[in-house]
């Protein structure tokens, strides 16, 4: 295993501590390991969180700061937080007018933010929560975990964002956050595999002719093996399912987010990118948005996903407005 | 009766096995997971031994309500409140004693287990720690008349319980991401779960 | 070889396609394959051109935008372009005032840059150049090539960009930046190598317990091979043979870049970005300000770079200025 | 004499032996410089061959100076200006003529050499492809009473100076950076100038 670390167990508090130092205008990073905006709590603000294992940086402490979240609580590498992170950042941000989880589709996630929310209301907090299900590569069904929580969560982190700071209440932020799940669908494939820390090896092996199609932002298997091809096609496999969930028709207007794994130089994903606004412009689909790079990483995993979200005037404002975190910054 | 100290030896033989079935428990969840099945079992286990010498001399419901609370508060993951709420209602379930009966023994885990399903709402046959700690505790429910062999049996049936859904697809937890490419593979929590009754039969054996 | 591209051969030309559809309100691209702002020229704006071999993205093309580059040429993947590019380029972005050339110190770069200055000014604009050589890895040596420019370039392009926007004229601009020049050292290392898409292999071989210190951005071979550290020590590697130069002294103002090679995960590189404020705050080095992210790359190499560049109130300020590029954004 | 068509079957043959050592170039510049030479040679080469169709009836100037103007704005890198400089004050040399005699070839020759030392300020023993160039232009200049034999020893000595250079260090262009690593190994620009010698003896030879 290859890595710029110290030791697997004391990765994620060294980043936590590099994070704090490298951005104290923005953040600052308390017990039990929370990020937390550097105003927190804002009165009369609706608090937004999120949280979930380490390793998909920027995403989530990234994105902690003006514009975006309140709080984000940090697992180790690909475990999903406890409920005392999620609690202690629900109190940190807590202005009175309630708060935000936003939870991305993981059974682990699920439970330990359901966890914190009970303990939070017990103590008077209001908390509403919205789950992010967002991969087409999983099938949905009412009999399974359903769908993972992926690119739609960064987009969904953005706008959500951009409303509570914009003062919006805790029913319409948690209306915002729902709209942007039921708009959004992603899928990811990978190259390669990541290692987590702690396990020392590689989470798959992959040959050098193979890729994964439907990988999970934890190197969990996907869709399907098969051999690598070129970069268009790849682009297809991934752009076809998303459209065919009967959410994106001709006329409308989306952002198109390509979306690097971690180890993907930005080059390809400018490639990749070519190829998805060829097909939906063929397609009578406007890109009015795009974000290109590397936002919800699987470490260094090689690969990228693709995440369309249909826009409407309201989302449009919202992920325009001005953000200014570590990992999205514009508008002021 | 079971003592809070044989409690206690159960949850050291517990930590144990998992930090010795660390690496296995991680493979497994490699293979249709996230890889970290058994980091997360050993980072709580391990915790929960740094507190054992100053719980085992209290109640039995104290001792297992703080190893539930651990362990919600360092595993995380799916397997972090289920265990944690399986041990918290374990706790619950055995108040202030100090000394455990086998009836009494049956109803704290079958509290466990109902924790669990509340929690995760796994059914049978979802491929999950459930389908091993269903009939492990109904093996021990059966055979409260004989406290050891009832605990044998307990941890035979989570064995076979955890077999008996390895051929099939995962409808929970992170494995059910992969659909058909499921099948044919073991299950980590289901394993874990068998550890934890092989732990409690070989620790009141050994008392 | 594992990469999302269709063929080597189109690779360069289809990012640039994708780079033209994702920011067409920052950028143009023009034959002969340059990355001209959208508004060029700017009429009596200084115009502040770079380029280099692909591969080293966002550099430069995700550099041109308001604030920083006004054209950038890429050449083939880790090849300097050609001195119709730059030329091409000049011409662009000539609003009158003359036109900077920020050059990293190659052979085949300078070789490239000093051909076409020559052609431009023979068509009467004024060209000016800065050689960019910050890589203390290498010996600095009258009778050799000297130093390799690297992620210092970056920071030169943000402040003579800055310098360029707020009207400054070419003698001004070209002497900001030589002061960069004189004020920035950096240092890389690699875990893995990068693999060249025409060559279809990795550029190095290594083992799984080696690591490359003092690796140039194009997976040239360093000072030495050795075996894997902990990161703090791999930080302290780094950053001792930059403060062995000599420029910065205690109650010194720094900007601390900490740059991942392209198949870095951001987590590791706040791990290193604690250490390096570590190292610093003990010498009595104030940090004002830091840059943590992915650069200046190497395609997918695995690794880290530092870099340093003593700051004093007019680079601090031209580093502060508003900047809208796709690859840095901020003030605007 | 040599006819504006022998140097056009001299180009073709360099183009095909370029492209037929397009690998072997890019191995040495991986080990000190960063693996493109063979890839940028090829690229250059091949746009040469594509132009030779529309040069080979003019004069051997024209050919020469749209060789250099090409290379430089197709290979980049070092190479292509170096190359492209040669091969412009090559044609420059020759002027509007079509037939070259062995004395004007030689002076041709060195104009180019010289071009490249302006452009790329490299001495001898800096272990560049200046190396190989320069014994093999003083072996043409000395043997204009023999073409032939005078190509041959060309050829023999770029490749004796490309190998006398090997155990050298390095101190221009990016194998320069390597310090003391540089050392021992083929450097691949005189090995791309080697071949461009014996290109030339062999293509003559055949004419
Ligand atoms: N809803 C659920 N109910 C019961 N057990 C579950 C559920 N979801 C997952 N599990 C169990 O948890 C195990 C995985 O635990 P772990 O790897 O620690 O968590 P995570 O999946 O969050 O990485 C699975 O093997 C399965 O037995
Ligand atoms: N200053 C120089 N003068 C003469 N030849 C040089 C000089 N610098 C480099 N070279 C030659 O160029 C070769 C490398 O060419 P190439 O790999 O195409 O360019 P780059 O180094 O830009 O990648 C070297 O092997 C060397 O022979
Ligand atoms: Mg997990
Ligand atoms: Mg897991
Ligand atoms: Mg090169
Ligand atoms: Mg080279």
């Amino acid at each position: 295993m290859k890595k710029l670390i110290n030791t697997p167990e004391r990765e994620v508090d060294e980043a936590l501590a590099g994070m704090a130092a490298a951005h104290p205008d923005l953040l600052r990073v308390e017990e039990p390991n929370i990020i937390v905006r550097k105003d927190a709590p804002r009165p009369g603000k609706v608090g937004v969180i999120s949280g979930g294992g380490s390793g998909h940086e920027p995403m989530h402490g990234g994105f902690v700061g003006l514009g975006m979240l309140d709080a984000a609580c940090p697992g180790a590498v690909f475990t999903s937080p406890v409920p005392e992170q999620m609690l202690a950042a629900t109190k940190a941000v807590n202005g009175g007018a309630g708060v935000l989880h936003i939870v991305k589709n993981y059974t682990g996630d699920i439970m330990n933010f359901e966890i914190a929310a009970e303990m939070a209301q017990a103590e008077g907090i209001e908390v509403a929560s919205v789950v992010i299900a967002d991969d087409v590569a999983v099938k949905d069904s009412l009999y399974t975990a359903g769908r993972r929580g992926v690119g739609g969560t960064v987009l969904a982190e953005k706008i959500v964002g951009a409303a509570a700071e914009a003062g919006a209440d805790l029913k319409t932020v948690t209306a915002l956050c729902q709209k942007v799940q039921d708009n959004v669908r992603s899928m990811g494939m990978a190259l390669t595999s990541c290692t987590v820390p702690a396990a020392g090896k590689p989470t798959f092996d992959i040959s050098d002719s193979e890729m994964e199609i439907g990988v999970g932002i934890h190197g969990e298997p996907g869709r399907r093996r098969e051999a690598l091809r070129p970069a268009d096609e790849i682009v297809e496999m991934l752009v076809t399912p998303i459209l065919e969930e009967g959410i994106f028709a001709s006329g409308d207007r989306v952002l198109a987010f390509v979306n690097g794994m971690g180890g993907t130089p930005l080059i390809e994903l400018y490639v990749a990118y070519r190829k998805v606004n060829e097909i939906l412009t063929g397609k009578g689909i406007t890109i009015a948005r795009n974000l290109v790079g590397s936002y919800i990483t699987s470490l260094e995993m090689a690969g990228l996903s693709i995440t369309l979200l249909k826009l409407d005037d309201e989302l449009l404002r919202y992920w325009d407005a001005p953000v200014k975190t570590p990992g999205l910054r514009w508008g002021v | 009766m079971i003592s809070t100290g044989d409690f206690s030896r159960f949850l050291e033989t517990f930590a144990a096995r998992i930090h010795a079935a660390k690496e296995e428990l991680t493979q497994l969840d490699s293979a249709i997971g996230d890889a970290d099945h058994g980091i997360n079992m050993d980072r709580g286990m391990t915790a929960i031994s740094e507190l054992l010498p100053g719980l085992q001399d209290g109640d039995a419901g104290t001792l297992f309500k703080q190893t539930g609370m651990k362990l919600i508060s360092t595993v995380g993951g799916a397997s972090g409140p289920l265990y944690g709420t399986f041990f918290l209602r374990l706790g619950t379930s055995f108040g202030t004693a100090t000394e455990i009966g086998p009836t009494e023994l049956a109803a704290g885990f079958r509290a466990g287990l109902e924790g669990v399903i509340a929690r995760g709402k796994a059914g049978l046959d979802d491929k999950t720690m459930v389908d091993a700690m269903v009939p492990a505790v109904e093996a021990l429910e059966a055979g409260i008349g004989d406290l050891p062999a009832a605990l044998d049996a307990a941890a035979v049936a989570a064995a076979a319980g955890r077999d008996r859904v390895t051929p099939l697809v995962a409808r929970k937890g992170r494995a059910s991401y992969l659909g058909e490419r499921s099948a044919d593979h073991q299950d980590p929590g289901a394993t874990s779960t068998t550890i934890l009754f092989e732990s409690l039969r070989d620790a009141l054996r050994a008392g």
